[in-house]
C-alpha cells in the first residue's frame, strides 16, 4: 500500500462535497496509472446517478470509464477477468442492494483470487458501493451490508466519514494490491469540508483508526456515516458531564485493534455505534473482540447503538430507525456510571 | 396432480442430444423468431377491423393514464412523492398490459409501472404507497393479483414463473403477465426466469417495455441482439416484437399470448417498442444523455394520439367523448390530490410488527425502545398500536439483564 | 408455529442417519400438507446428491419433487413465487457455497415479503443448505455463511445437529409461516443415533436451544457440526476437573437469551464453539449479546474457538482449520481460572 | 486507447430504436442462427480434406487424453484423488479447445476441463491439483494463461470476457476460449457474460460441451431451446452447433471462431454436442438416471473411433503409429501415477500466507497458534516458512492483550 504523497500547495482550499472528493481521487489515480479503469451503470456520460463519476468518461474516453450493460454480476466478473490480466478496476454498485446479484462472484472469486491461486493472481479491484440511508430513498436504496462483507475473508472493507478520508481511502484502496469494498455512505455524498484538491491530505495505509475527537469517559467506536452522530453526541455529552473519545475506524477489515483498545483500556467504557443492524452487525464482532482484549479495564459492558433488526423501513419512518444523539447519550449513560470510584 | 397423465416434457418433443447419427428432432426455431419490423395496427389497413368499445376504452384509459402521470410528477415537485419514475410515452405499454388479463390473473410490475397496476383497478394512492414513501407495498398482493412493485431489476420474473407454475399444478387456469425493462433484460434473473418458464411451460407473458434507456444508458450499450425478442428464440419460445406505442397491436399481441398461455402453450416473449418521454424520474437530468430532437420525434408517435386518430377517422370520438375522457381524467387527478396532500398516518410501531410472524426477543427490546422514545417525544398521542402479524402477542420488554438497549 | 405430536410407538427405535432423517421429515411434511413442494438440482431422479430427497419423487412425482434447471436464483425465486400462490416450497441448494447466486433473492425477497407487504403476504418457505466442510470437499464445497443469514432480518436460521433435532427441526421449519434458512451440517449427514420414525420425538418450537450436557464450570455455547466436538471436549475436560456444559442453539434466529444467559449465569465462564470464520462471524455476536446481558457474572471474557479467518482451505489442510477438541479445550484453559475464589 | 477512433458501438450497426415510421435497420439474425443439424466433418466427403498432421496431431492427443481420463479415475479408487470428474467420451471437446488457441491466448476451464488445460501443456500433477486436495490452483495462471479450473458453475465466463476485454484494450490481440457446460447454460452468469461480450464485441469463444446431463438432470429439464447454439441470436453473435465427437469439425469451427476473435468480429457461442460416458464423478452413480443402452450407442460415436477410422481409411495410420500413440499415453499414465503416489509436501502455515497481501493482526494471532500446534504435535519438524506474499513481515502474535486466542 502506498501513502499519498503531498504534492506542493497550488490553490487555497475551498469547500468540497465528499462526492467531488471521491471522484477526484478516480480522475487523479486514473490519471497516474492507464491501468485504472472505472466501470457500472450510468458511470459514463451520465457521470453516475450520485455524479461521482461525472466528467471521467469526456476526459479518459469510453473505454477508461465504461457504462456497462445492466447486470452487477457481470460487471464484477468482466472486473475480475479485467484484474487478471493486469487493470485497475473500479466498479461502482449503484445502490447498495444492488450489489447482492454480484455475491457470488464477490465471495467465491474476488475474495478468493489470491488465496486459490496462492499468491500468484492477486485481484487489484475496488467495488464501490454507496451505502446506508438517511436520503429518503424507497426500499432497496438504503441497506447497510457490512456485515457481509466483514465475514468475508479476503476482501479489505473500508468506509470514510470526512471529505478528506474519502480522497485518501478511495486512492489506498485503488492502490491496494487487495480487493477493497469501498462503501460510501450516501448522506454524507453532499457533506463539505475545505479541502485542497491540489494537497490532499496524506493518509495513513488502509487499517489504521483514527481518534477524531480526544475524550476520557468513554469510547464510542463508529464508522461512515455515524461518525458526525458521535461527534454531534459528543459535544452534547459534554452538558451531561461526559467527555466522550470518538474512534473513526475508516477500514473494517483490517480492523485496528490497536487503536480502539489503546482508547477503551483508557477510558474503560465503549459503545460501538453504527447504523447496520445490530444483531450479526459489525458491534457484535467489535463488542467481542475490545471485551477479549480489555476485559480487565472494562467497567461496564460494551454497548451497541445500531439500526434496529428490520429491513431498512419506508422513508417516513426511517427517523425512527436511524441511530441519531439521543440514542448515543441513552447508551453512554446505562455505561453503569454508579460503579464509578 | 398426478392424474396429469404427461409431464411437460413428454408432451413436447423435447431437445435432447441423442446418439448419432439419429440425431432427434429439434424443435424448429423459425416460429419462434419475431418479425423483422415491430407489429402494428394502428395507421395500418388492419386497424379498421379493430372494435370501436376496445379502441373507446384505450383511448379513455391512456388519457386517464397521461393525466395520471403528470399529476404524480406534479406531486413530486410539492414534496408528496419521495420521487417518480413516469411512464408518460409509455401509457399503451401500461394500460395493454392491464388490459390484456383476466380478473383471476397476476400481474408482476416493475416500480415504473404503477400505471398499469392502476388501469387494473388499484387505487391510486394504494398505489403510489411505496413512492410516496409510505409502506413498502400499499396493498394487498393476493386481493388484487398485483405483486409489489418492484425495485431490483428482474428480481420479479422469477417470481411471476414460479406463481404461473403453482397455479397450473393447482389446476387453475391463472396466467402471470410480467414487466421489465430494456436495461432489466441484462440482468441473470430474466435469464433465469425465461429458462425456467420454457422448460416448465409455466402460463407467463414477459412483457420487454423498450424504452431506449436504462437511465442514462441507451440499448446499444445494452444489448447487441437484433431485437430483444430475439432472445425468445434461447429458451425455446415464441418472441414477439411490437409497436409499443400501439395500443390496439400490443393489446392484440398480448391477449394472444395470454391466451396462448392459458390454454398450455407456454409462455411468450413480447418486447414493445416505446419510447421514455420524461426523465428517468424526476431526479434525473435526461438532457446529459440525450437529445430533444430525440423526443421530439418520438413525441410526434404518440399511443394517445395513435388512438385517436383511428377514433376520429372512423367518426367514433365526438366532443363529448373527449370531454368525458378528460373530465375522468381531472376527476381523478384531483382526487389523487386531494388525498395525497393528505398526511398519511404511519404507525412506527409497525417497523417491528412485520419481520416475522412473531416478533424475535430482540425486536421485542427494540420496539419498547422506541415506544419510550415516542413517549418522550409526545407523551400525550394516543397509545401505540400493537403488533397486528402477532395474534395474542404484545410486543414487551423482554426479560434479559440489560432492558431497552439501544440494539 | 405447530410442535409435531407424537404419534404412538408401533415399532422399535433403529439406527438411522441425519440424511435419513431430514429424508423422513420431508416425505412426512409432503404426505401431510399437498402445499409442500421441494425442489432443486437432482433432488428428482437422482435423490440429491446427499440422498435426502431419494424416494420422494417416485412416490409424490415430479410436480412435487422437482429437478430444476442449473440456476439458484432461478430455484429461489420460482420458489418466492410458489409461496406467493400458496404453496410451501421446500428449496435444496446443492452445496453452500452455491447459494450465494441466489443471494439477492433471498435478501432483498424472501427476507422482506412479509414486510414489505405489510404482513399481507407472508413466505412459508425453507431453503435447505448443506454447510460446512470436514468432508475432503475441494474449493467451495465447504463454506460455512450463516454469518450472513444471521445479519439478514426477516430469516430463520435453524440448524440441527442430532438426528432427531434434523427431524423435528426440519418439520418446523416447514411448518413455520416464516422463511427459513435450514443449515445442514455436511459432516453429520453420515451421523447415526437410534430412532424411532413412527414415534419422532417432540421437538419445541423453533427458537429454543438446548443444554445437551449439564456442567458448572464454563458454558460451551455451540451449534451444529460443532456440537459433537464441545461434548466430546466437555468429556476430555472432566480430567482436567473442569465440568461444562454444552448448549446447543439450534437456531441462530431466533436465539435464545434465556437459556444461554441463564447457563453462563450459573457458570460465570462461556466459550463459543464454531467452524465459520471468526471475524464477522456468529460468535462475536453470541459473545457480544451475552456480555451485554451477563457481564457482572463473567469471571472472564467470553472466548471463541472458530475456524480460521481464512477461505476454505483445501481437504489435506483442512483438519488444521477445523476447530477440534483441542483448541476448544485450549481456550476453556485461558478462561483465567487463576482468579477462581 | 484513445487513438482507437471509433468505439465498438460506433462501428456496429447497433440496435437502437429511433423514431418510427423510421425503423433503424437492425441486424440482420440469419446469419447468427446455428444450422440445424451438428456441422459433422469425420465420415462425410470433407473429411478428404482434413490435413494429415493435423489428424495425426488429433489423433495422439485424443488417445493420451483417454488414458490420462483412465488414470485418474484409478488414482481416486487408490484415494490419491479426492474427486475427480471425468471427461471421458468428451476428449475431442478437450484437445479441440486447446489446439484451437495460440500460445498467447487464454484457456477459461471449468472443473471438468483438466484434460485441455493439460492437451494445452500443463503438467497433469500441477492441473489435478484442486482434485487432489492440495492447493486449490496447482499452476501461476499467467504462466500458462489458463485461469484456475472453476467450480462454481459459470461464473468463469465473465472473467473470460473481462479479460479478453481488456487485452483488446492493451492493443495485444489475444482470445479467450470459456468452457462451460449444458447445465451452467442456464446460470445467470452465462447469460451476462454472452451479452457483455457481444455489447463490448470482446475477443471471446464461448464453448459449451452439452453432454445431455447436468449431474442427473438430462437436458431436456434444462432447456426448451432448439439447442444451445441458438441462445447466441438473443446477444447478436453467432451460434455454431458441432458434433462435438467430431474432433475435426470442432476444431475446425473452433479455429475459425478463435479466427473471428482476433480479427475483431466478436465473440462466438459454439455447442459441442457429446456424452459423459462415465459417471459425473467417481462418487456419482449413473445408473440412477440413464440406461446402459444410451452409454453403448455413444461408445459407438467414440471420438477417438471417429479419427482413427478416417487416418486408417487414408492409410495414415500404420501400427507404428498407434504403438507410439499408446506407448506415449502410457508413459503419462505412468508419470503420473508415480508422481501421485508421492505425499505432496503441503505446510499449513499457507493457510494464512494468501489471504491478503499482508496478513491482518488476527491472522498472523491464528498463524501464531496454529504454529504452536503443529510444534506440539512434532516438536521436531524443520522451521515453518513465512508467508511468501508478505517481503520482510513476520507472522507474529500482535501485540493484544489475549495472546494466541482461538480466533
Ligand atoms: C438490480 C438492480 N440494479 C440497479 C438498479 C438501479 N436502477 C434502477 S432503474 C435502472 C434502469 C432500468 O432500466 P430499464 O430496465 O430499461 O427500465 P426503465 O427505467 O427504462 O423503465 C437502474 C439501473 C436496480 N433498481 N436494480
Ligand atoms: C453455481 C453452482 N451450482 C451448483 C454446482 C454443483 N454442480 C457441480 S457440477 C454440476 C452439474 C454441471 O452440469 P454441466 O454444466 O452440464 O457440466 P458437466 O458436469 O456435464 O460437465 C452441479 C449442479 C456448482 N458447482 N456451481
Ligand atoms: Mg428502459
Ligand atoms: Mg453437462
Amino acid at each position: 500500500m502506498t501513502t499519498v504523497a503531498a504534492k506542493p500547495a497550488a490553490v487555497a482550499a475551498k469547500p468540497a462535497t465528499m462526492a467531488q472528493a471521491l471522484g477526484r481521487a478516480l480522475h487523479d489515480a486514473m490519471a497516474e496509472d492507464p491501468a485504472v479503469h472505472v466501470m457500472g451503470e450510468d458511470v459514463g456520460t451520465l457521470g453516475g446517478v450520485f455524479r461521482v463519476t461525472d466528467g471521467l468518461a469526456r476526459e479518459f474516453g469510453d473505454d477508461r470509464c465504461t457504462d456497462t450493460p445492466l447486470a452487477e454480476a457481470g460487471i464484477l466478473g468482466t472486473a475480475v477477468g479485467m484484474a487478471m490480466y493486469g487493470l485497475r478496476p473500479v466498479v461502482e454498485m449503484q445502490f447498495d442492494a444492488f450489489a447482492y446479484p454480484a455475491f457470488e462472484q464477490l465471495v467465491s472469486h474476488v475474495a478468493r483470487m489470491r488465496n486459490r491461486t496462492k499468491g500468484r493472481m492477486p485481484l487489484p479491484l475496488t467495488v464501490r458501493v454507496p451505502y446506508g440511508g438517511g436520503i429518503g430513498g424507497v426500499e432497496h436504496h438504503s441497506d447497510s451490508s457490512e456485515a457481509y462483507y466483514m465475514a468475508t475473508p479476503g476482501i479489505h472493507v473500508v468506509t470514510p466519514a470526512t471529505v478528506a478520508d474519502a480522497y485518501g481511502l478511495l486512492r489506498e484502496s485503488i492502490a491496494s494490491d487487495d480487493p477493497v469494498v469501498f462503501l460510501e455512505p450516501k448522506r454524507l455524498y453532499w457533506s463539505k469540508a475545505d479541502w485542497n484538491p491540489e494537497h490532499p491530505l496524506a493518509v495513513e495505509p488502509i487499517g489504521r483508526a483514527v481518534v477524531r475527537r480526544p475524550g476520557r469517559s468513554a469510547t464510542l467506536i463508529t464508522y461512515g456515516p455515524s461518525v458526525p452522530v458521535c461527534l454531534e453526541a459528543a459535544e452534547a455529552a459534554r452538558a451531561e458531564g461526559w467527555d466522550l473519545e470518538v474512534v473513526d475506524l475508516r477500514s473494517l477489515v483490517p480492523f485496528d485493534d490497536e487503536t480502539v483498545c489503546a482508547s477503551v483500556r483508557r477510558t474503560g467504557r465503549a459503545v460501538v455505534v453504527h447504523e447496520s443492524g445490530g444483531f450479526g452487525g459489525p458491534g457484535g464482532e467489535i463488542a467481542a473482540r475490545v471485551t477479549e482484549r480489555c476485559f480487565h479495564h472494562l467497567e461496564a459492558p460494551v454497548l451497541r447503538v445500531t439500526g434496529f433488526d428490520i429491513p431498512y423501513p419506508p422513508p417516513m419512518l426511517e427517523r425512527h430507525h436511524l441511530p441519531g444523539v439521543d440514542r448515543v447519550l441513552d447508551a453512554v449513560a446505562r455505561l453503569q456510571w454508579e460503579a464509578e470510584s | 396432480m398426478k392424474s396429469r397423465s404427461l409431464t411437460v416434457m413428454d408432451q413436447r418433443g423435447a431437445y435432447r442430444p441423442a446418439p448419432p447419427p439419429a440425431w432427434q428432432p429439434r424443435t424448429d426455431p423459425a416460429p419462434l423468431l419475431p418479425d423483422a419490423e415491430p407489429y402494428r395496427v394502428l395507421g395500418t389497413e388492419a386497424a379498421r377491423k379493430a372494435e370501436p368499445g376496445l379502441l373507446r376504452r384505450l383511448y379513455a384509459e391512456l388519457v386517464r393514464g397521461r393525466r395520471y402521470n403528470a399529476q404524480a410528477t406534479a406531486l413530486t415537485k410539492q414534496g408528496r412523492l419521495a420521487v417518480y419514475p413516469s411512464s408518460t410515452g409509455q401509457e399503451a405499454c401500461q394500460v395493454a398490459a392491464a388490459l390484456a388479463l383476466e380478473d383471476r390473473d397476476w400481474l408482476f410490475p416493475s416500480y415504473r409501472d404503477t400505471l398499469a397496476a392502476i388501469a387494473r383497478g388499484l387505487d391510486p394512492v394504494q398505489a403510489l404507497s411505496l413512492l410516496r414513501g409510505d409502506w413498502h407495498t400499499g396493498y394487498d398482493p393476493r386481493e388484487h393479483r398485483i405483486a409489489p412493485l418492484c425495485t431490483p431489476l428482474a428480481t420479479q420474473l422469477p417470481h411471476a414463473v414460479g406463481l404461473a407454475h403453482a397455479a397450473r399444478l393447482k389446476g387453475d387456469d391463472v396466467v402471470a403477465l410480467a414487466m421489465v425493462g430494456d436495461g432489466g433484460t441484462s440482468e441473470g434473473d430474466f435469464h433465469e426466469a425465461l429458462n425456467f418458464a420454457a422448460v416448465w411451460q409455466a402460463p407467463v407473458v414477459f412483457l420487454v417495455q423498450n424504452n431506449g434507456f436504462a437511465i442514462s444508458v441507451p440499448l446499444a450499450k445494452q444489448t447487441a441482439a437484433p431485437s430483444l425478442a430475439h432472445k425468445a428464440v434461447g429458451y425455446g419460445m415464441p418472441g414477439r416484437l411490437v409497436d409499443g406505442n400501439d395500443a390496439v397491436a400490443l393489446h392484440e399481441v398480448l391477449t394472444d399470448a395470454v391466451r396462448h398461455a392459458r390454454a398450455g402453450g407456454g409462455p411468450t416473449l413480447v418486447e414493445a417498442v416505446t419510447y421514455r418521454i420524461d426523465a428517468h424520474t424526476n431526479a434525473d437530468d435526461a438532457t446529459r444523455y440525450r437529445h430533444d430532437e430525440e423526443v421530439e420525434a418520438w413525441r410526434r408517435h404518440d399511443p394517445i394520439a395513435l388512438v385517436e386518430r383511428e377514433l376520429t377517422e372512423r367518426g367514433l370520438l365526438d366532443e363529448d367523448a373527449v370531454r368525458e375522457a378528460r373530465e375522468n381524467a381531472e376527476a381523478m387527478a384531483a382526487d389523487l390530490r386531494a388525498r395525497m396532500n393528505q398526511e398519511p398516518r404511519l404507525d412506527p410501531m409497525d417497523l417491528f410488527a412485520h419481520v416475522y410472524a412473531e416478533p424475535t426477543s430482540q425486536l421485542h427490546e427494540q420496539a419498547a425502545q422506541l415506544r419510550a422514545e415516542l413517549a418522550a417525544e409526545a407523551p400525550d398521542i394516543p397509545d401505540i398500536a400493537d403488533t397486528p402479524d402477532t395474534a395474542g402477542t404484545t410486543p414487551d420488554i423482554a426479560d434479559t439483564t440489560l432492558k431497552g438497549t439501544g440494539r
